[in-house]
């Protein structure tokens, strides 16, 4: 016989109860899940889902995706390293991308990171200890006719040079610590 | 019923638009969103609302990619009784003169007039009497326009990707239309074929007959695919249409699929486009709600359903079969071929996969017939190309031009040269799978036999121009830090390779290089050439090649002259 | 009992012909051009490619010429079509191998004096085929050494070739998918999830991924330390656990079992073992293993072999802690043992009757030694009193 | 076995990876027989469907497209209902079932009754998925791919095991599923069948040579004069005993009522393989002499009065014969340690000199023999489906039985073409409950079965070190419902108790198995499962006790003590 049944037929009831911690967001994953019917192949976008909703990729997330989705944990690890926009530490609370596409690395996008992580004592990819401000770097952005690129908590900034985007991250860092003050302050 | 429906949308949707006086456009697509479109638009809205002016008089449209994306944001002004000009560079101040030059203020008693209105009408009565307006605005006859000849992108920046209504308005939908009514799904597969369109994505490959020999598989379920997975840094030609003009590309893939026999699809995005995300998925459930979508596409017995599932940066995704994987979850490492995706695709099934602007190429030919297609371009490579032109230009952005056109049109009239006391050096071309084009090569025809016999490729139409400040070794090295980074690991030659490439490129650069290291360096690229496993393998040494055949020299002059012995 | 005899390994498949190194050859239409010539004893080299796995196409050593292309194809993954015309070996195929193969070297220590993979290890035999002595390149090892301390096998990243046959074994058949690639590029590496010890993953130790390793990166514990490949004779059998009677092969070095692996020939398992088949035979080798016949202390005291009088405890011998052997038998000869045996069955048949006899046979034991065993009771004791636990 | 005519594998093993639709039922088959798990696995990952009925959440669970999960007991209704299904919808093969088989029509009396819903009252597996499981199997059905097979019915076969047969009414499930396979025509062909797999390295063996209480080697029944005078002019015997002999539980109810008197015990150890070792233990003690021949100093072999040692199979040359009829060589690895001796050289001593304590004047040779390739040539003569082989044949791949000529190349797949009784008869069945029903006192069901890193009762595998480092202790598997219930923690203490004892090991909570059921390995000896299980009610065919239903309560050791 050559044809083939159509769909799997073992619509097994996995349970959507929410994580044992009652931490709320895993609703939020537990739906992202159940819309792709818990099948296998959604692995790519629960793990999207997963990190807008928590940030980052942590251990026990993937774990808890394996189990639902019924997928190696080991496939999982797998997936989730092989792709770079994937992060298993969590962002600061301001990020900034720098474009290193060719548009911008011909533009000296290089410089500027390279200045940024001088200046605010970061590693490239990485967070300070205060977990104030990440400095990450991105393929290519495509806006390429702006080179170089730079993004700061969202919003794409053209044109750039190193001084520009200091003078930029500096006063989003100054208004954290205003806050921070004000705050001890009152 | 549907059709009807869809008519009448259209219908309104024009007579809507020609009501007004005037339109006045404004580009909010990501290069012109960072240089301030999003005050623009606001702004220019403000005005207007501040005139006062009659209903149906004017109207501020947000819209897609002008092209010049050096000079945004950019606003194109659309007057019945007056000529259409592009303004450049506008900022706030900008957008209330533009809109006092173009529309009448009303007059009013001062009662009327809002309180926080005043200041503004002010302004803008001031603004009437300032003249520097002029310098801002692009001739349409300037070389960067009519250099130009757009198939692709004829309605991006013409209409709002948001709104399926302007879309239809803009005679949207009729080539799906025509193909459901009036063609067989191998009639469809021969008149892609006789377009001589070619796969956009950088192989090239014929898509007609990629079609075909997918159409005569014989299977139950197959899928079609687009490739929105935009990995060439430099690059942003298929973003801009999905973002700018959802709707053609997905109407592409409902001709495509219909010409194959598929009954879903998938667009597969980069994660770093998550407003492409979101157009295209407005786009579908829009599509969904008006019957272009789903079971009985347009009342007939056409079913065809897509969804969009999200890459997450990894270049090699954009290698089909890698890409495949990709989308049913798995890691995206590329198989070998054959079994060629249409034969055994997605889940094993018969699938196509076609990339953003091949898709968008559809309708167009559709509509007008492949034999106008045909008459553009050269020989083998017809039609249009998209490029993104970037790098050390004058004028860069999206650009869109007829297949044959010569690289020094591009750089020289297009791109109105490089900008101040340096020269041009090199035109890089398909991003890390291409290579540099010298200055005396400026004259080549760009199209797919040409660029490849010059040791570069097609591509997906990044078009980099690099001035003479631009060192090529370590132009070259960074395109191998690229593919290191971006390889998947399962060949050696492409794993291994691609590291010790790395590793020679750094100790010639480092200046401990001898001479024998640059006999060894192109060798190693000709093996990884030669053995890796996919396209992204194959063709990582190509930027090291080309630059070791054209610019040698200073390579060598990175090598320590040797001691006598 | 009836039944046609059939070969179910045999399907009838439409078959094509192809010409590989000017030989024609017969073969079914969905096989492969490299499954073919090591069929037909041409000799391809290959790393990845394993015939129980599906074709990766990572290695690039298979590759061979194709008539009307222009570029080298690998073998592992070419369908046979009619008429093919393959060429396996020819100076550009042996000039592209050997470049494959540099760059494999430049990230694989050259350990193979010390190496115990030395002789049976895939890249080894490949570098000396094409002598390949160094790398040209600059040697750079991609992943560091981990050490599993688990006690079946040794895992040791360094020498691994990212071939995949481990990912490819444990997904596709042994199912459990344990190990997977993780990251990418040069970084990649087979790991379990977040790399720690395998005892933590879903690993069940059957070894089949050590098995298929061409390198050293994955080897049996037990041979740590103890012989090259070359010092190992090979011995067949079939394994004693459960009914699939897997063929296995040990490999000795003396007397001393040093591995156990499938011979892949056997018509049931091919390559493939179980953790039992594979690691749990060092129970002979146990202490504890009956060597010499033994009479019970009361017996042996009622039959005057020891002075000590003694009498069976009532505790079960399943109590907590099992009681030792010497304290209730004593050792005895085989001629005293057999003669007791032989004299209290005969006493129990002529005082009772044939029937007040039980034997009870082993499913463990060989056909022979049932046959025997069944022949005694029934033809010796005279009884249909025998049976063996088929049913528990 | 009473429908087809013989009691084995009808397929072979390397037949299953290509099946289109695999049923196992009461197989653990992943741990259990790992390397048959590996075909299974293949067939799924090539997009065979995979239906699993148990009670238990076998890990091949993982890997199924369906899986029904019967109250213990209950999966004989579950078979019913799904003939019932074929019948009802017309999936049955009716040109198989004309030309090929008998007795149909009162099958189809039967069945009418056992619909899908009564079977889903009673066995708690909803009737969708058993009438899914009846398509699925009936046709043949692929989740995937192509099949290999161009019939227009998909192939589909059936591996059972112990949790099957194990039972009071091991016999009527048996039946139940060659009825099944032979309604939708899954028999006879590559990839279908029914396919028991047997537990033990030569349990199939030992069968075929004629170590079971009614029949002779080859299966030729002790109480039909024919065959028996034949195999006694074999043996140069007038004739031999035709009243069937004792099986091994009837065995040790005989011993205690002092019927039975001496045991000869080869290789095994009833004290931890036997149901209810307490009575076991009992009538051992009461034999006047017992001898026990093993590699291993065994529980039994303690109640011994002369252990004798033995080879390991590692250690001496023979043949097997597997679950799927092959018979293969075995060969010596090393020198058997000490004094060991092979088994056979030890029966062959001790049968000749019985022989001259009860002065038979029989040759004195007639239990010598050289080697054991003379064993098997006398062995081929006399067992009749063996008659074709000899070692130069066995070397290498091995035959499969029945080969009763020089010249013929052994039988891969039984009854194709026509069954070894002639037609296939169907036998109507009706359902039985388990014997020992759960009550007020015992309230769960026990249930026993194997661990993939331990081997029967673990005499072998307790003695490999990396076996035991990775098992080291024996557990009960509870699921947490029935955990919570007495406050009961993973990895700590339990006690469960039956009617015939109790044992102490400590709990793993799990979701494997149901709530209500606790799963427990006989591989232990410091927790032996056979304390528990009962002995009284037998298959009333094949004698089996009923280990995989018995009725047990936990208790917390901790609980009490607060």
């Amino acid at each position: 016989m050559k044809t083939s049944s159509g769909s799997p037929t073992n619509k097994k009831q996995v349970k959507s109860e929410g994580h044992p911690s009652g931490d709320d967001r895993f609703k939020a994953l537990d739906r992202t899940m159940k819309r792709f019917n818990f099948e296998k192949d959604s692995l790519l976008e629960v793990l999207h889902d997963t990190q807008e909703i928590f940030g980052f990729l942590s251990d026990d997330l993937l774990i808890y995706i394996s189990t639902h989705l019924r997928v190696p944990l080991s496939q999982v690890y797998g997936v989730a390293t092989f792709y770079h926009f994937f992060t298993f530490e969590p962002l600061g609370k301001h990020n900034c991308i720098i474009c290193r596409g060719t548009a911008c690395h011909v533009k000296g996008s290089d410089v500027i990171t390279q200045a940024l992580s001088e200046e605010f004592a970061v590693p490239i990819g990485k967070t300070t200890e205060d977990g104030l401000f990440s400095l990450t770097t991105a393929r290519c952005i495509g806006s390429c006719g702006l080179a170089p690129v730079a993004v700061l908590n969202g919003a794409v900034h053209g044109k750039q040079t190193p001084q520009s985007m200091i003078t930029l991250v500096k006063d989003v860092l100054e208004q954290e610590t205003e806050v921070l003050e004000q705050g001890e302050a009152g | 019923m549907t059709l009807e429906k869809l008519e009448r949308m259209a219908q309104r949707e024009r007579q809507r638009q020609e009501k007004f006086e005037r339109r006045i456009f404004c580009c909010i697509s990501t290069a012109c969103l960072s240089a301030g479109a999003g005050q623009t638009i606001n702004a220019l809205q403000e005005a207007v609302d501040a005139c006062h002016c009659k209903e149906n008089d004017v109207e501020v449209v947000q819209t897609g990619c002008m092209g010049l994306c050096s000079r945004g944001p950019l606003v194109r002004v659309e007057d019945k009784s007056a000529e259409t000009l592009i303004y450049a560079d506008v900022d706030v101040d900008l957008s209330q003169q533009i809109i006092s030059k173009h529309v009448p203020m009303r007059k009013l008693t001062d009662e009327s007039i809002p309180e926080e209105m005043q200041e503004l009408r002010e302004n803008l009565k001031k603004a009437r009497r300032r003249k520097r307006l002029e310098k801002h605005i692009l001739g349409m006859d300037s070389p960067f326009f009519a250099k130009q000849e757009k198939i692709v992108l004829r309605n991006v920046g013409h209409l709002d990707p948001e709104k399926i209504e302007d879309y239809l308005a803009h005679g949207g939908y009729s080539a799906l239309r025509h193909v459901l009514q009036n063609m067989t799904a191998e009639e469809v597969c021969d008149e892609i074929l006789r377009s001589g369109l070619r796969g956009r994505g950088g192989g090239g490959y014929p898509t007609g007959l990629k079609w075909k020999s997918m159409h005569q598989e014989e299977s139950e379920t197959k899928f079609v695919v687009v490739n929105g997975d935009e990995g060439d840094p430099g690059a942003y030609m298929d973003r801009t249409m999905m973002e700018d003009n959802p709707h053609q590309v997905l109407e592409g893939m409902i001709i495509a699929a219909y010409a194959v026999g598929a009954s879903y699809g998938y667009f597969y995005i980069r994660g770093e486009y998550p407003i492409a995300v979101d157009r295209i998925r407005r786009a579908i459930r829009t599509a969904h709600r008006n019957g272009i979508l789903g079971k009985n596409v347009l009342g007939t017995d056409f079913n065809f359903d897509a969804a969009v599932r999200i890459g997450a940066g990894a270049f090699v995704c954009g290698e089909e079969t890698a890409l495949i994987h990709s989308v049913e979850g798995k890691r995206g490492m590329p198989r070998m071929r054959p079994p060629y995706p249409s034969t055994s695709g997605l889940w094993g099934k018969p699938t196509i996969v076609n990339n953003v602007e091949t898709m968008a190429n559809v309708p167009p030919i559709i509509n007008r017939g492949a034999d106008w297609y045909a008459n553009i371009g050269t020989e083998q490579s017809k039609g249009t190309k998209v490029f993104a032109l970037a790098g050390q230009l004058t004028n860069t952005g999206l650009i869109e031009v007829p297949m044959g056109i010569s690289l020094r049109e591009i750089v020289y009239d297009i791109g109105d040269d490089v900008p101040g006391d340096a020269e041009f050096k090199a035109a890089q071309t398909g991003g890390p799978s291409g290579g540099c084009i010298p200055h005396e090569h400026l004259d080549t025809p760009v199209d797919y036999e040409n660029l490849s016999k010059l040791g570069s490729i097609m591509g997906s139409g990044g078009l980099v121009i690099i001035d003479s400040t631009t060192s090529m070794p370590e132009f070259a090295r960074f395109f191998m830090d690229f593919c290191v980074d971006e390889s998947c690991g399962k060949c050696v030659p492409c794993r291994v390779g691609t590291i010790q490439i790395r590793i020679l490129l750094d100790k010639i650069i480092a200046g401990s290089g001898e001479p024998e290291d640059l006999n060894k360096l192109e060798d190693l690229c000709h093996i990884v050439k030669d053995t890796s496993l996919c396209g992204l393998g194959q063709s990582a040494p190509n930027p090291v090649l080309s630059t070791l055949k054209f610019f040698l020299d200073e390579y060598i002059a990175l090598i320590p002259a040797q001691e006598p012995a | 009992m009836s039944g046609v005899s059939f070969n179910e390994a045999i399907l009838e498949l439409p078959m094509v012909t192809l010409t590989i190194d000017g030989k024609k050859i017969e073969a079914p239409a969905n096989t492969h051009v490299l499954q073919v010539a090591l069929k037909n004893g041409i000799e391809i080299p290959h790393l990845c490619y394993h015939p129980e796995l599906s074709v990766s196409g990572g290695c690039r050593l298979c590759i061979v010429e194709v008539e009307g292309y222009s570029q080298p194809v690998p073998s592992c993954g070419l369908a046979c079509t009619d008429g093919l015309v393959i060429t396996t070996q020819g100076e550009r195929l042996y000039e592209l191998r050997k470049n494959v193969l540099d760059l494999f070297i430049s990230d694989h220590p050259l350990d193979c004096v010390i190496c115990e993979k030395a002789g049976a290890c895939l890249l080894q035999e490949y570098a000396y085929e094409y002598g390949i002595k160094e790398t040209t390149y600059t040697p750079t090892i991609s992943s560091t050494l981990y050490q599993d301390d688990n006690p079946f096998f040794i895992r040791d990243h360094q020498y691994c070739i990212l071939c995949g046959r481990c990912v490819r074994m444990c997904d596709e058949i042994v199912g459990v998918h344990a190990i997977d690639f993780a990251k990418r590029g040069f970084e990649t590496n087979i790991a379990t999830p977040y790399d720690g010890p395998m005892i933590e993953s879903t690993c069940v130790f059957c070894g089949n991924c050590v098995q298929v390793c061409p390198t050293a990166a994955l080897m049996p514990v037990s041979r740590k330390d103890k012989g090259r490949e070359w010092e190992l004779d090979h011995k067949t059998t079939i394994c004693g656990y459960c009914g699939v009677g897997c063929q296995l092969e040990y490999a000795l070095k003396g007397d001393e079992i040093l591995y156990a692996q499938a011979s892949p020939d056997g018509p049931v398992n091919g390559e493939l073992l179980c953790t039992k088949g594979r690691y749990g035979w060092d129970f002979v080798l146990s202490p504890e293993r009956l060597t010499r016949p033994l009479i019970r202390r009361d017996l042996a005291y009622e039959l005057g072999l020891t002075s000590e009088p003694w009498e069976q405890p009532d505790t079960s011998p399943l109590a907590d802690r099992q009681p030792k052997i010497e304290d209730y038998f004593i050792p005895v000869d085989w001629e005293m043992a057999l003669d007791l045996v032989a004299s209290r069955l005969a006493a129990t048949v002529n005082e009772h009757d044939p029937d007040s006899v039980v034997g009870l046979a082993s499913a463990r034991c060989t056909n022979e030694e049932n046959y025997l065993f069944q022949k005694f009771i029934r033809a010796g004791i005279g009884t249909n009193n025998v049976d063996h636990c088929a049913r528990l | 076995m009473q429908a087809f005519g013989s009691g084995a594998m009808t397929n072979s093993i390397r037949g299953i990876r290509d099946a289109d639709c695999i049923l196992i039922t009461g197989s653990n088959t992943a741990e259990a027989h790992p390397v048959i798990g590996y075909e299974v696995i293949r067939a799924t990952k090539k997009g065979a469907h995979l239906i699993i009925i148990d009670p238990r959440r076998v890990p091949l669970v993982d890997h199924a497209t369906l899986f029904l999960q019967p109250q213990p007991g209950t999966d004989i209704y579950v078979f019913l209902a799904m003939m019932h299904t074929i019948v009802k919808e017309g999936w049955a093969d009716q040109v198989f079932i004309e030309e090929r088989t008998e007795g149909f029509e009162d099958l189809a009396k039967v069945l009418d009754t056992y619909t899908p819903e009564r079977a889903a009252l009673i066995s708690g597996v909803p009737s969708e998925q058993i009438v899914e499981a009846a398509r699925l199997y009936a046709l043949g059905v692929r989740s995937k791919g192509d099949s290999v097979y161009d019939d227009e019915r998909g192939h589909s076969t059936i591996l059972y095991a112990m949790g099957i047969t194990q039972r009071s009414n091991g016999t009527d499930n048996v039946i139940s599923l060659a009825n099944l396979s032979m309604l939708c025509g899954q028999i006879g062909k590559p990839s279908t069948g029914v396919n028991p797999l047997r537990g033990q390295s030569n349990v199939q063996g030992a069968c075929d040579v004629g170590c079971l209480v009614n029949v002779l080697p080859g299966y030729q029944r002790v109480n039909l004069d024919e065959p028996r005078r034949s195999v006694a002019k074999f043996w140069g015997l007038e004739d031999l005993p035709d009243k069937p002999g004792l099986t091994i539980v009837e065995a040790t109810h005989a011993a205690l009522e002092g019927d039975v008197r001496a045991m000869y015990i080869m290789g095994e150890n009833p004290m931890m393989s036997d149901p209810n070792t307490q009575h076991v233990e009992r009538s051992l003690r009461s034999l006047d002499f017992l001898v026990v021949q093993e590699i291993f100093p065994s529980d039994t072999a303690f109640l011994a009065h002369v252990i004798l040692p033995a080879a390991s199979s590692l250690e001496k040359e023979g043949t097997f014969t597997n679950t799927e009829r092959r018979i293969q060589r075995l060969h010596a690895v090393l020198p058997a340690p000490g004094e060991a001796w092979p088994d056979w050289r030890i029966t062959a001593e001790i049968a000749s000199r019985f022989d001259q304590e009860r002065e038979t004047n029989r040759e004195p040779g007639y239990w010598h023999f050289d080697s054991v390739a003379d064993i098997f040539d006398e062995l081929a003569l006399v067992t009749p489906i063996y008659r074709g082989m000899n070692y130069a044949r066995l070397e290498g791949q091995g035959l499969q039985w029945p080969c009763p000529e020089e010249d013929h190349p052994g039988t891969p797949i039984l009854h194709v073409g026509r069954f070894s009784r002639g037609r296939g008869k169907f036998n109507p069945i009706e359902a039985r409950d388990p014997a020992e029903q759960p009550d007020e006192e015992y309230p769960l069901i026990l249930t026993t079965g194997r661990v993939l890193y331990h081997y029967h009762t673990g005499t072998m595998t307790r003695r490999s070190e990396p076996l035991h480092w990775r098992e080291p202790h024996g557990f009960v598997e509870i699921n947490p419902n029935d955990a919570e219930a007495i406050d009961l923690e993973d990895g700590f203490a339990v006690a469960i108790h039956s009617r015939r004892g109790q044992v102490r090991t400590r709990a793993r909570i799990t979701e494997r198995v149901p709530p209500g059921t606790v799963f427990l390995a006989f591989h232990w000896r410091e927790a032996p499962a056979n304390v528990l299980t009962q002995d009284h009610t037998l298959d009333p065919v094949a004698k089996i006790p009923e280990y995989k239903v018995c009725a047990v309560r936990l208790e917390n050791p901790r609980q009490n003590k607060k």
